[in-house]
């Protein structure tokens, strides 16, 4: 599948247009499939197709970002829009997830 | 000016694949009360959240029916979703942020709290073995006259 | 491979910007199935005519409630639409091409012409004072292995 | 409305994106209001934005050439997809509406 990448120990997931709990499910095993089998350090979510996201985003993110964590690893996020920044506040992700703001 | 009013209501199948269907009719349903894109996104994503709910929790799984009633009476939108799965024990617990029964399922416990912050007013119906009904409404911001009406 | 098995029922006002609603409604429940553009206008011209029947035929100036009911079933879609407004006298006359009872709403007839043409199958059951069903099927072409699977 | 254009003696009606009963029946009062309001001899419809149409359209169209050629008017039909062809002939509209071809 080419939403996911690995560039050195970065691991690159690009987001569904609609990030649902039927779209979650596949995310969370092609990931974890990848952080298992290869020395990752940071996962970054790619936004820039995504116009919908309800909980079972947070859900794949904590998710990615507590098996991670235990390696030392990070979770960013780029390409945020505003309303997924009001979703991430809403969850308390923003405290976990470092957003890369776009460059002008 | 006439008063704006139309029903309408679905059942599906409690197929995970549903999901994206229920939010695609939903907003159907509302566009001809020309909501701005935000107000759909809100509606959209607690719609998803109570659906999810449904599918997940209320059946597991097993395939039941989920149904979805959307209700435009003048500039107010009233969703319930509902199921006849397993239910709820203990409602406010459920609705708790964070309080979840399927973190093996990396459910986050904020689909109450989504639904609370989207919608107007959230109210939940429940019983052990008796399913569950997630009623919830919205009022539109845009002025009726300014609205291109469908109705007639 | 699972047998792919979807179904839905939607019942909404006979209001004549549901038609839309309508078309939109069982465009998303069928995408799954990937169909190609040609199969998803040919569904949505059927349901279209369908629908506008039972608005304007079945309900008249009165508002009633239309149901469509949609199943797939593995590369069969099956497609319901019924009302219960005034019903039909002569079956038989109604399906001839060009016969319709309101030329004064410039109908032109054609409505059940365009649902046998665009459908592999139509069915009218119907008697007076008790409404009309119409029951349509559909194979979709595309192999079942090709599709992208909404159902798990 | 924008839709509707009178240059000389044409009423161009420029059809919606979804042609339905719904939509045919503002078309049929708009087009009418111009038709006996002003010298029209010739309706053009323009289907370059119409991606779908039903029975409804045949009804519309058919009006307007009933009530043209009464006054020996004639109704032409431009940017007419594959599908909206296919509707014409199944309709038998071909036979009453001129089609004129787009250029290449
Ligand atoms: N339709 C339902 N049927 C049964 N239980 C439900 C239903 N909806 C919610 N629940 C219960 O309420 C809890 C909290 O729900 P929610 O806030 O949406 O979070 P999440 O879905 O992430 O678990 C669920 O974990 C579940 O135990
Ligand atoms: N749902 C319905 N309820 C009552 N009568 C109907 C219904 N559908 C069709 N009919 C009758 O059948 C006739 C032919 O229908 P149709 O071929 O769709 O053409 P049209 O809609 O253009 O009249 C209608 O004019 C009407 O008398």
């Amino acid at each position: 599948m080419d939403d996911f990448q690995v560039i050195n120990s970065y691991l690159c997931i690009r987001m569904p247009k609609e990030l649902d709990h039927h779209k979650a499910i596949r995310i969370r095993e092609m990931a974890d499939r990848y952080i298992e089998g290869q020395h990752i350090e940071f996962v970054v979510f790619d936004f820039e197709d995504t116009s919908f996201m309800d909980s079972s985003g947070i859900g794949v993110i904590m998710g990615r970002y507590k098996k991670i964590q235990i390696l030392g690893g990070r979770v960013l996020a780029v390409h945020v829009s505003d309303r997924i920044r009001r979703i991430f506040r809403l969850s308390g992700l923003h405290k976990i997830v470092e957003i890369v703001e776009d460059e002008e | 000016m006439k008063t704006m009013k139309n029903h309408m209501k679905v059942e599906f199948d409690s197929y995970s694949g549903n999901e994206s269907f229920a939010r695609i009719t939903v907003a159907a349903f509302l566009c001809c009360l020309n909501p701005t894109v935000e107000e759909l996104e809100d509606i959209k994503t607690a719609v998803s959240e109570a659906v999810t709910n449904s599918i997940i929790h209320g059946y597991g799984n097993q395939v039941g029916t989920v149904t979805m009633e959307c209700e435009i009476d003048g500039d107010e939108v009233i969703v319930a979703v509902s199921d006849e799965g397993v239910g709820i024990v203990d409602i406010g617990k459920a609705m708790e942020p964070l309080y979840t029964t399927r973190p093996d399922l990396e459910r986050s416990g904020m689909g109450f709290a989504f639904m609370e912050a989207f919608m107007d007013t959230l109210e939940v119906t429940s019983a052990p073995m008796e399913g569950c009904l997630v009623r919830m409404k919205k009022k539109i911001g845009v002025p009726l006259h300014e609205r291109y009406n469908c109705l007639d």
